[in-house]
């Protein structure tokens, strides 16, 4: 009969209408980003106080990237690189800088969560490498009344 | 509409070169045949491109309908315009290569007789600088036109120059 | 019975609006902007301009390493990357006379149907969108959720990964990846019925699209369309098939075909690619060979001098790579053959002569992505 | 009365009214986006109050703070002066729309009469704004809207005509009052499906919303409009919204009918008015939409016909109903 698809539209969204919504409230709650999650590229260091970093300055990763996005400058005799910086403006996390460094000094993380005002908030020197990432904000939990209502 | 499960006939290019061999013959078209990783080539000098390819498409035992794709290759001496052309109904498949001067290319347009071959033209015209007579429209596609010489020539150095923002005088 | 002098009503002069389908338009999928030439609400001349994606990536290829360029390849068709990836790393092997150990060709042949089913439920949305139900797209991006968190388990990265490398694929699949997908195996088969009673039986849904836009073989083989607008027509053809590349003739599985050529066949065809996906992913799942995932690649790939063109059947057609290599680290020549490009030059024989909705509607039903067709 | 207190009166009844119509609109456009989200599995605004209650509020405070952008090249006149006009027709229709049993603004014999004629007044306002606003896309919507419009005032009269023939009275109170022992609905079910597909054209929802097809003409007349211009075609669409809901409830499922008092009587009629609007939202959300040459040919060759039909054979019972009563 002719109006049997409009009918069965509506019966679809109105199952719809009923069932839980799947939304997730974005910065009090977050998915879970699986172990290989391309996030922020880390420095791994060997040592915290005198902060040691496993990479050399060899610069195999500044010539492998594509996008030319990581710098680095050494002195000679140093063990040591003096500056080490990564464009996250123009990185595109394809990790072939990982792959390619014969000392592994290089880690991806899964925290992708970096915001900045201006193009040089995106140039990360060695010392912010190292760190765990200080921008994942722990928001407080939505109020009782949401929450409840989140729940059900 | 129908849900079909169908098997595939292995091309060999043999058959393929003594199809094509004396059709060519017959419409006077210098054919050179070479294979190369089971893809078969077939060199012709680029002043009868246009009558290959009408020959490729009209005859019904070749039946060459679709157009692949079209392109050209900067080998610095000379530019070598790809054509890759594909027939659905015996599933050969063959890369026609033609050799243009380095530095004024002409070729002329094949949109007559594959009207998918238009664009490919156009993107080939304004990358390469090639002149390719008798394209309905021959504007830009993909550029703005206002690059010094053109992009995909091996003598285009690519620099990096800071143009300072022109504001456009007053709309009329 | 008209005297000479008398004017026929159609040889007054007409001069046509023309209404400029900006690159900043909801429905013209991405930045393309077409300017029509309407004669009220019908569209007499389509000119479409393009290039306002244009990154000149063949030109970037000429100074890149084989490995450098290939997380550029995901930048292409951005809906289906990992098909491109697929298509380029098939290329260089080929070159290299490389050949992928089975278990890598499984679980690549898994990564390019399951993006092939991300594709087509974005596709399955802005279908919707287009004729105006809002509905679908979020009823899409909705199942397209546990798809890419399929991905993120496997491949690291959702929309653009750098997961199949040359000689294979970069890191193995985890166990997680089975248990994932059969719970998506379970509960999708009842979600795309839901689909099919939301818009595809909607009697306003079939008036929209039925007889509109009806495209013949013999144009489309003149126009070099591919894909599922070509098997909308009729054309027994997909490459999956014919050209069976990275073990696909080990799976069973069928191509839908259409028997009119219009928006509503085109629609179909892809609705049914979208179960006959599921089909391969399961059967490759079930049967995963063992052994290693990546073939013996030298660290840095220098590719012997030759020419080679690899097509694949991408999600929206057919995707092509032709290099010309002349043996050092950097292709010389790098040609990407996408279906958009096609498919858009193809707008103005298709959808001229419509009304302005029709014409969204065949430009919605051509599907085109133009990362792809700008290149 | 004195005539200031009458002034006074008159005066205190418009802002009433104001600012009833005020707050339906956002309550509805509230509804819509929760509806529509939840429909969609997806929740609709939470952040302001529970439940997102002042998200509307917040949105309209908004809208009036925004900057007034006048394009240049803009008919002055008539860009600036359609969203006032497009509000008119809606605020007139309340003078006229019957709550309860006494409840209604001014009751004159021919209340139905004159909404309906008054509901026609917007077409004026949209194709100013088409036309005024200087846009390719705009011109269309307008000129789209305009063509809808018109035709399908008539199916919307003709099937309302049926509800009259039966009940006898151009008064919504008489009619009201006339459904005592039956509701409309049943005798004129086809009446009540011409009169719902009408009315959803006349407030472009969206089976119909041709003039605003965001996919072809980016949201039709209401393109180069920003800030409180906007918010006053936005609210104007959901007054219109509540007004044909309010009518169909009236003429078809009796509007307060089971209630006499006046309390009881405005909250039943104020419930099936919203009952209506939830069907409308549901529909908004799950159909696409016409193309315009199949609107046309369904306004004219299918809505027309089929509404001159059941006014023809609404009549023929009704005098047969009053023959065989001896009336």
């Amino acid at each position: 009969m002719l109006g049997t698809g409009l009918l069965k539209g509506l019966k679809t969204t109105l199952r719809a209408f009923f069932s839980r919504p799947v939304t997730i409230m974005y910065p009090y709650e977050r998915a879970e980003i699986g172990n290989r999650g391309q996030g922020l590229i880390k420095l791994r260091v060997t040592s915290i106080d005198p902060i040691i970093y496993k990479c050399t300055g060899c610069g195999i990763c500044e010539k492998n990237c594509p996008q030319r996005c990581i710098e680095v400058i050494k002195k000679e005799g140093e063990k040591q690189p003096e500056i080490y910086t990564v464009n996250y403006g123009l990185c595109m996390f394809c990790r072939i800088c990982i792959d390619v460094c014969p000392f592994n000094a290089l880690e991806m993380t899964q925290d992708s969560e970096h915001i900045g005002y201006g193009r040089q908030d995106f140039i990360w020197e060695k010392e912010k490498l190292a760190m765990k990432s200080i921008y994942i904000i722990e928001e407080k939990a939505p109020s009782a009344g949401d929450a409840g209502e989140a729940g059900s | 509409m129908e849900i079909i499960n169908y098997g595939y006939k292995k091309i060999n290019n043999r058959d393929v070169i003594e199809t094509i061999r004396p059709k060519a013959e017959e419409t006077g078209v210098a054919v050179k045949f070479s294979e190369f990783k089971d893809q078969l080539f077939c060199g012709i000098d680029a002043a009868d491109i246009k009558k290959f390819c009408s020959l490729l498409n009209s005859d019904p035992a070749l039946s060459f309908e679709y157009i692949k794709f079209l392109t050209a290759v900067d080998y610095v001496e000379y530019i070598e315009m790809v054509y890759c052309l594909y027939s659905f109904k015996n599933n050969w498949s063959i890369i026609i290569k033609a050799k243009l001067d380095g530095q004024e290319p002409v070729v002329d347009s094949i949109t007559s007789i594959y009207r998918g071959a238009d664009w490919h033209e156009r993107e080939m015209a304004e990358m390469f600088g090639i002149d390719i007579k008798g394209h309905p429209n021959l504007k830009n596609l993909l550029l703005a036109g206002d690059e010094d010489g053109f992009p995909l020539r091996k003598n285009f150095e690519i620099k990096w120059e800071e143009r300072e923002y022109v504001p456009p005088e007053k709309f009329e | 019975m008209y005297e000479e002098n008398e004017i026929l009503l159609d040889d007054l002069p007409k001069d046509y609006m023309e209404v400029n389908f900006g690159p900043h338009h909801p429905s013209t999928h991405g930045v393309f902007r077409f300017i029509a030439k309407i004669d009220g609400e019908r569209i007499i001349d389509i000119d479409p301009v393009i290039g306002y994606l244009h990154r000149g990536i063949e030109k970037i290829a000429e100074n890149r390493t084989y490995m450098q360029f290939k997380p550029l390849v995901d930048r292409l068709d951005y809906t289906g990357a990992l098909n491109n990836e697929l298509c380029y790393c098939l290329a260089v092997e080929k070159l290299m006379d490389i050949e992928a150990p089975p278990r890598a060709q499984a679980i690549r042949v898994i990564c390019a149907e399951l993006n092939r089913i991300a594709a087509h439920l974005i596709f399955f949305g802005a279908m919707g969108l287009e004729t105006g139900a809002f509905t679908p797209l979020l009823f899409g991006f909705l199942d397209r959720e546990t798809i890419l968190n399929i991905f993120e388990i496997m491949a690291g990265g959702r929309l653009t990964f750098n997961y199949i490398t040359i000689g294979g694929v970069r890191e193995d699949i985890p166990p997680a990846v089975r248990t994932y997908f059969d719970k998506f195996k379970k509960e999708f088969p009842v979600k795309l019925k839901r689909y099919e009673e939301l818009i595809t039986g909607n009697e306003i849904f079939i008036k929209r699209l039925k007889n509109v836009g009806i495209l013949k073989k013999e144009d489309l083989f003149n126009w070099g369309a591919s894909g599922p607008v070509l098997r909308g027509s009729g054309v027994k053809f997909d490459i999956r098939k014919v050209e069976p590349y990275s073990g696909y003739e080990k799976y069973d599985f069928d191509i839908p075909v259409g028997t009119n050529g219009d928006v509503y066949d085109r629609y179909l065809v892809r609705m049914e690619e979208i179960k006959q996906s599921m089909r391969i992913v399961a059967q490759a799942l079930d049967n995963l060979p063992s052994g290693d995932f990546t073939a013996k690649v030298p660290r840095v790939i220098k590719p012997p001098e030759g020419e080679v063109y690899v097509r694949n059947e991408g999600t929206k057609g057919e995707v092509g790579f032709y290099i010309v290599s002349k043996g050092d680290k950097n292709p010389y020549r790098l040609k990407i053959r996408t279906p958009s490009f096609s498919h858009i030059n193809m707008l103005n024989f298709a959808a001229s002569g419509n009304y302005i909705a029709d014409a969204i509607v065949i430009l919605g039903s051509f599907d085109t992505v133009m990362g792809s067709c700008d290149r | 009365m004195v005539w200031w207190s009458i002034l006074l009166w008159a005066l205190l009844k418009l802002v009433i009214a104001f600012l009833f119509i005020f707050i339906t609109a956002l309550i509805l456009i509230w509804m819509l986006r929760k509806i529509m989200g939840h429909m969609q599995y997806r929740r609709g605004p939470r952040h302001h109050g529970p439940h997102g209650i002042w998200q509307t509020v917040f949105d309209t405070i908004k809208l009036l703070g925004k900057e007034d952008i006048i394009p240049s090249g803009v008919d002055r006149w008539t860009f600036i002066w359609a969203p006032m006009i497009i509000f008119v027709p809606s605020l007139m229709a309340f003078v006229f729309l019957p709550f309860a049993e006494k409840i209604v603004a001014t009751n004159i014999e021919i209340s139905l009469f004159f909404i309906l004629a008054i509901m026609g007044l917007s077409i004026i306002a949209l194709l100013m704004a088409g036309w005024g606003s200087n846009n390719k896309y705009a011109l269309l919507g307008g000129v789209r809207s305009a063509a809808q419009m018109m035709s399908y005032e008539i199916p919307m009269l003709i099937s309302a005509m049926g509800v009259v023939m039966m009940s006898g009275s151009m008064n919504l109170s008489e009619i009201v009052r006339a459904q005592q022992h039956i509701w409309y609905i049943v005798p004129q079910l086809v009446g009540f499906f011409i009169f719902g597909c009408a009315s959803l054209a006349e407030i472009n929802s969206t089976p119909f919303d041709i003039p605003e097809a965001e996919s072809e003409i980016v949201s039709g007349f209401n393109v180069e409009y920003s800030g409180f211009r906007f918010a006053a075609f936005f609210l104007a669409e959901f007054v219109n919204l509540f007004i044909v809901c309010a009518l169909a409830a009236l003429l078809f499922l009796g509007g307060w009918l089971p209630f006499t008092n006046p309390v009881y009587g405005t909250i039943f009629f104020l419930a099936k008015t919203y009952v209506l609007i939830f069907a409308v939202m549901w529909v908004k959300s799950t159909f696409p939409r016409f193309r315009i040459d199949q609107f046309m040919n369904f306004g004219w060759k299918v809505l027309l016909p089929l509404s001159l039909a059941n006014l023809f054979v609404t009549g023929v019972i009704v005098l047969m109903v009053d023959k065989f009563r001896g009336v």
